[in-house]
């Protein structure tokens, strides 16, 4: 590969940026539980630094191929494993996404979590997050992305859990966390796999060998530190299906994608960050890094993979009241969109929509945070007990709180896939994308693009449905008038609402609000070979018009149907409320739960989990404990046998020596009483016998 | 006057006062027996031309030694008015084992070539000069034996509170 | 033949040293005893250096061995002394454990 | 054997006539008369109580060994009169003549430490023992001081026998003699006299006398270090049990110790039997008082300076004993070992200095 000479002040710059929120974190630590002093501030100017020097990067490195820096970090044998970090297209967008993502976040935390006792441990946690988040994005080796990754699980652990007084936070943070190992298995062993074939765990290593792949029909053949290795495409589609899996348990894709929804429980800036923009999306970016190890095989896998996500993440979103879990399933819908963009081979798409959702996904939690801010506020002010986030209770807040309806608005039109956001040109081009896909290959593959449009559908009529019972209609909130009641809030929080709905807009991706793709895609694009490419595979060009308006149909379909439905008034009580949870119908039912993946996994998974542990229970209390009481019986009846011989024998010959060394003992003891005389007697005797001696010779 | 007899007098005294240190079991008697000993050799030192030692000798072991064993003899005993005896132990075998010592030096030495013992001029002087030029290293260690000694004895001995009064 | 007084006396003395160091229980009297012993080493000394008057070793040796005599009876008494406080006697054959009862 | 002849009477006359002249003395300091009956002004009082102390019972009493008790008096007067023996009297009359002299004499006057033991065991009695112990002690410390600064004289002198001491302090110096020791433009050589006395030739021993004269005294037992026979607490130290005959060695050896170290302090300090008078031009008093070497005349004249010093300094003797309380124990050895040993050891130095830097 070309390499670039290292300029020594972009990589120091981009160690500053990402030691800085390391040190908002160690200085976290020993603020743990200080209540009083802000560490809040401080990190969010650390962070403004960092984002700073990001956006400089992106500016000053744009267009400027991939760069390496490799520092030795521990050795094993003679195999030596290197700290090497990457910066290239794709890495000087995702530093650009999280650190602004992150600072807007910052910044909205500080109104958010002003009143909260450990925000200063909640900070430091930021801090942990963002600076393992830009260590995955900036790690060019395997090893160091599977420990960052490893991180960026643990602080969303620390973050889901945060509120860990609350039963339902803990439990959800566990969840989150175990969900999470199951994929890092698949992740870790794909890992495994990738040494035992490459001896190389550094990704441009794995590229540039890639880069000269020869395809000899049924088996690849590729140079290994200058020795010809074949291997065949089963393992590597292998390999792709086991570094997925990683992805799939990040990302929150089917069959995994059952954690999500429940670290909602999160405060919502975090769920904002890490559940919304960045973390989830960390599978997405991974995928994209190792893209090029995937097999047309695997890739199929991935993409339905991806288009079931994305509908049943939609349909899920559908019946849900509360309006994060909306939210969140609408996370798994367009992480799902990314993944089947992904699967389609639309890798530039699939980054491309990360870019868009990032910010308009971060923006419309963002919002949700201010609505439930607002609402929480104001059940403290009138003491009140009811669900913030319950949409039922809300409705009409246009009224009230104008900023955040107008921002709200607009976000809700770019994730609907509307021209003139960067919802419309992302999605349009994983559409049409999808469906160049489909036709080349024809058959089952037809599916993904329908999903895909379907889905885009949902996602419109479900965000038209969450604004029409938010913000219109009257407002059902109980105990709230016409002049107390809720109010916008500080500049804090619509400050970072206002420029993530302006992120949101067409004009930064393509001047075109209805033009195809986006120079983010260029960037983006590495132009290295790719193992699927080495498949002969023709691409049928479906003219982009039409799936323009298609898309456009459908999202315009769901914008409209959604107001339609959702333009009555439901009048419940809370006590009504209280007993229904969802209207009754299969479907309904479906889609509240989730599709029952919960309950799924509890009667199977779990149920068996549990069989299993109970079966080896059992077996250990009635195999293995007789086993052991048995060794026992027979250990105390050859002690007894051994004891015997012990006493009798053993000590006797041991009482034997003693009583001769007694014996010899009292004799040598004899001479020396302590009486200093008899010593003297003693020397005087035997000198007098050599005396003797000489007088006898 | 013949110097052998002299000689043979102070030998007598000698032999005398040792005979008495070994049968009297009075300790202090055996002390004040020993002044006679200690007299008796520095006589025979004087008439061995050894003037200086003999002096020393009066002074350090007289005047020095022989008041500290009365004075530890004194301050070791409980004076009620009988006098200090020691016991007697082991005595057929330390006479037995000394005689068959004396026996064997006496064999031992026996056909030693005796020469006359001539004066010697200006001893003093000489033996002043040799220890503060040939000897000088021993002098200085046994003067720094000495003081070590001094201050062990006098570490060793101090009263240290009530307990072991 | 025959023996030199000198050497004669010194035999005696050292051989009445012996004895005393043997037979006696007292501490003080096995002291007086070591005592004899050096002073008949010093009539040995002295008595050798007279029969070579040029030389003079003989003489400070015995001043040396007077000093060290000296020195050791001070440590003696010191160390007898302490004994007596601790055991209450000045009895050799009472005093044989090297801890206190 | 001379020497011997002449000091045994000596030392008894010297015992009657001190005990006397302590008593008219202390009057004298005491503003008092002092013994006046017997003889004219007393003179036979001490003459009497000779009388009435050999007539006396022969007193031992009957818990004391009375071998030590008995023997004891005669041990002190025999190591004192011993001492007498190396005391040179002129310069043709010399003790033994011993190269060893002032080291003897003062092994000797250690000696006396034993009589003082054996009276105090003896005796059985606890002031006895007190006294004798109290005694000892003092004596032993004292020693130190005392044989250091005798020491420094020796360093002086170069000499360890008394007659070279004594004789290089007047005209028969065998070296040059010089104005203090100091002035060495000053050849005193031929003035004699008082100039050539030790104390000075080397005004260094001027405090050395003073150390030798304070341990002098305690050597004596003499007040203020008479703690071994403190009247108000031992009765009369460790001869309380004497009396009679006994009772009076004690004495004898007590006058005949202040008569040797009188002697002493004057041999070694004094010009020993030296004239004090210088000769001075044609007044030669110096030969006048001296007489020609080996005549019979040098003998009475030596024997006559050396007396009437000795005697000199008894009086001071008695002088001090009159004048100053007695010290406490404590005192007593915090004087010898904390001030007069360091200062003793620190005047040997000097001597020494003094030595290489002014006589060599």
């Amino acid at each position: 590969m070309e390499q670039q000479p290292t300029n020594i002040w972009i990589w120091s710059a981009i160690a500053v940026l990402w030691l800085l929120p390391l040190l908002s974190f160690v200085i976290g630590l020993v603020l743990w539980r200080k209540r009083k002093s802000g560490l809040g501030k401080f990190s969010t100017s650390l962070l403004a630094v960092s984002t700073l020097l990001s956006w400089l990067i992106f500016g000053i490195n744009f267009g400027v191929p991939e760069s390496l820096l490799s520092l030795s970090w521990w050795k094993v044998g003679t195999t030596e494993f290197s700290f090497s970090l990457a910066l290239s297209g794709i890495t000087q967008l995702l530093l650009v996404i999280v650190n602004t993502v992150s600072l807007l976040v910052h910044v909205y935390s500080l109104e958010y979590m002003k009143d909260d006792p450990g925000k200063n441990r909640y900070f430091a946690c930021l801090g942990l997050f963002t600076f393992s988040m830009l260590g995955i994005v900036l790690s060019d080796s395997l090893l160091l992305i599977f420990c960052f990754w490893e991180l960026v699980g643990t602080s969303s652990y620390f973050l889901i859990g945060f509120w860990y007084k609350k039963e339902s936070a803990a439990l959800a943070s566990f969840k989150a966390f175990l969900v999470n190992r199951v994929g890092d298995l698949g992740f870790l062993i794909g890992i495994c796999l990738i040494y035992a074939i490459f001896r190389t765990l550094s990704i441009s290593e794995l590229q540039t060998m890639v880069d000269a792949v020869q395809w000899k029909g049924e088996v690849f053949n590729f140079e290994r530190n200058g020795e010809l290795i074949t291997s065949s495409p089963f393992m590597f589609t292998v390999i792709s299906i086991c570094l997925l899996g990683g992805a799939v348990g990040k990302s929150a894709q089917f069959p995994l994608q059952v954690w999500l929804p429940d670290a909602m429980e999160g405060p919502t800036p975090v769920s904002a960050l890490i559940h919304a923009a960045t973390m989830v999306a960390a599978g997405i970016y991974f995928v994209a890094r190792v893209f090029f190890l995937f097999t047309p095989p695997a890739l199929f896998i991935v993409a339905f993979i991806g288009a079931i996500t994305a509908v049943m993440g939609a349909v899920a979103a559908i019946s849900q009241y509360d309006i994060k879990k909306v939210l969140a399933f609408s996370t798994i819908s367009q992480l799902g969109f990314m993944v089947l963009a992904l699967g389609v081979g639309g890798r530039e798409e699939g980054l491309f929509h990360l870019a868009t959702h990032a910010a308009f996904k971060a923006g419309l939690f963002l919002a949700a945070g201010s609505i439930i801010h607002a609402m929480h506020r104001f059940a403290h002010e009138t003491h009140a007990h009811f669900d913030a986030q319950d949409m039922r209770l809300m409705g009409g807040i246009k009224k009230y709180m104008p900023t955040t309806f107008l921002v709200f608005l607009l976000l809700a039109l770019a994730i609907s896939g509307i021209p003139m956001f960067s919802g419309f040109l992302s999605k349009d081009a994983i559409i049409t994308k999808a469906f160049s896909w489909a036709s080349a290959e024809g058959g089952v593959r037809w599916l993904v693009p329908i999903l895909a449009l379907f889905s885009a559908f949902l996602t419109a009529f479900y965000m038209s449905r969450l604004v029409m019972l938010v913000f219109f209609g009257s407002n059902k909130t109980p105990g709230l008038g016409e002049k107390s009641g809720l109010t916008e809030n500080g500049k804090l929080i619509t400050i970072p609402l206002m420029v993530l709905a302006g992120g949101s807009l067409w004009i930064w991706f393509n001047w075109n609000p209805f033009g195809q793709g986006s120079w983010l895609m260029d960037l983006v694009a590495t132009g290295r070979s790719t193992i699927s490419g080495l498949y002969l595979e023709t691409t049928n060009e479906i003219p982009h018009k039409t799936i323009a308006i298609i898309s456009i149909l459908a999202s315009l379909t769901g914008v409209g149907l959604g107001y339609v439905m959702y333009d009555e008034d439901e009048h419940q009580t809370i006590a009504e409320l209280e007993e229904t949870t969802t209207k009754p119908g299969f479907w309904s039912e479906l889609s509240f739960n989730n599709w029952y993946l919960n309950e799924l996994y509890d009667q199977t998974v779990v149920y068996s989990f549990n069989q299993l542990t109970k079966a080896s229970s059992w077996a250990d209390r009635r195999v293995i404990d007789p086993l052991i009481n048995l060794t026992g019986v027979l250990m105390v009846v050859a002690s007894v046998v051994v004891g015997w011989f012990d006493k009798k024998v053993v000590d006797g010959l041991v009482l034997l020596t003693v009583r001769i060394t007694e014996f010899f003992g009292n004799i040598a003891r004899s001479f020396q009483g302590g009486a200093v005389q008899k010593y003297i007697a003693w020397s005087l005797f035997f000198t007098l016998l050599v005396v003797t001696w000489i007088l006898i010779k | 006057m013949d110097i052998g007899i002299i000689h043979y007098i102070f030998a007598a005294l000698v032999v005398l006062s040792v005979l008495g240190i070994l049968v009297t079991r009075n300790l202090l008697y055996a002390a004040f027996l020993l002044v006679l000993t200690f007299l008796g050799v520095a006589g025979l030192f004087v008439l061995a031309q050894a003037d200086f030692v003999a002096v020393t000798q009066l002074m350090i072991y007289i005047g020095g030694v022989l008041i500290l064993l009365v004075f530890g003899i004194m301050l070791t005993n409980r004076v009620a008015g009988q006098p200090i005896l020691t016991q007697l132990n082991r005595t057929v075998l330390g006479v037995l084992f000394s005689v068959a010592l004396f026996a064997s030096i006496v064999y031992l030495t026996q056909g030693f070539q005796t020469t006359e013992i001539v004066a010697a001029p200006h001893a003093i002087q000489r033996l002043g000069m040799a220890i503060l030029t040939d000897y000088f290293i021993l002098f200085e260690i046994v003067g720094v034996l000495l003081l070590v000694a001094l201050v062990g004895a006098a570490t060793i001995a101090r009263f240290k509170g009530e307990g072991h009064g | 033949m025959g023996n030199s007084i000198y050497i004669l006396l010194s035999a005696f003395v050292f051989s009445a040293g012996v004895a005393l160091v043997l037979t006696r229980q007292n501490v003080i009297a096995v002291l007086i005893g070591v005592e004899l012993v050096f002073n008949s080493a010093n009539i040995n000394f002295v008595y050798f250096n007279a029969l070579y008057p040029e030389r003079l070793d003989g003489q400070f040796f015995a001043l040396v061995v007077i000093t060290i005599a000296a020195a050791e009876t001070a440590l003696a008494l010191a160390i007898i002394l302490k004994l007596y406080r601790t055991y209450h006697t000045t009895n050799l054959d009472e005093i044989s454990s090297l801890v206190e009862e | 054997m001379t020497t011997f002849l002449f000091f045994l009477p000596l030392i008894l006359t010297n015992a009657v006539l001190g005990i006397y002249a302590e008593r008219k003395i202390s009057a004298f300091i005491q503003d008092r008369m002092g013994p006046m009956e017997t003889g004219k002004f007393g003179i036979l009082q001490t003459t009497a109580d000779i009388v009435k102390l050999i007539q006396k019972e022969d007193i031992v009493p009957a818990a004391a060994d009375w071998k030590l008790f008995k023997l004891a008096p005669v041990i002190i007067f025999t190591a004192v009169f011993s001492g007498f023996a190396v005391i040179p009297l002129s310069g043709a009359w010399d003790g033994a003549g011993l190269e060893i002299g002032v080291f003897y004499l003062l092994a000797i006057i250690s000696l006396d430490v034993l009589g003082i033991l054996m009276a105090g065991w003896g005796s059985n009695s606890k002031f006895s023992l007190f006294g004798a112990l109290r005694s000892v002690a003092q004596i032993i410390s004292y020693e130190v001081p005392l044989g250091l600064s005798v020491l420094c004289v020796v360093m002086i002198t170069q000499s360890l026998d008394l007659q070279e001491i004594s004789l290089s302090q007047g005209l028969q110096s065998p070296n040059a003699v010089y104005l203090f020791g100091v002035v060495k433009s000053m050849d005193v050589s031929q003035w004699g006299g008082v100039f050539a006395w030790n104390i000075v030739q080397a005004p260094l021993l001027i405090p050395v006398f003073v150390i030798f004269f304070i341990a002098s005294l305690a050597e004596c037992n003499r007040a203020p270090f008479d703690l071994p026979e403190a009247e108000s607490e031992l009765i009369a130290g460790y001869h309380t049990e004497y009396s009679g005959f006994r009772w009076a060695f004690f004495m004898l050896a007590e006058y005949g110790m202040m008569m040797l170290v009188s002697m002493l302090a004057a041999i070694l300090f004094f010009g020993a039997w030296n004239t004090p008078l210088p000769n001075m031009g044609v007044v030669k008093l110096a030969d006048w008082t001296t007489g020609a070497p080996g005549s019979f005349m040098s003998y009475i004249w030596g024997v006559f300076w050396l007396l009437s010093k000795a005697l000199i300094g008894m009086f001071m003797h008695m002088w001090i004993r009159w004048t100053y309380p007695r010290l406490r124990i404590d005192q007593l050895m915090n004087l010898s070992w904390k001030y007069l040993t360091p200062a003793s050891i620190l005047l040997l130095l000097l001597c020494g200095i003094w030595r290489l830097w002014m006589i060599a």
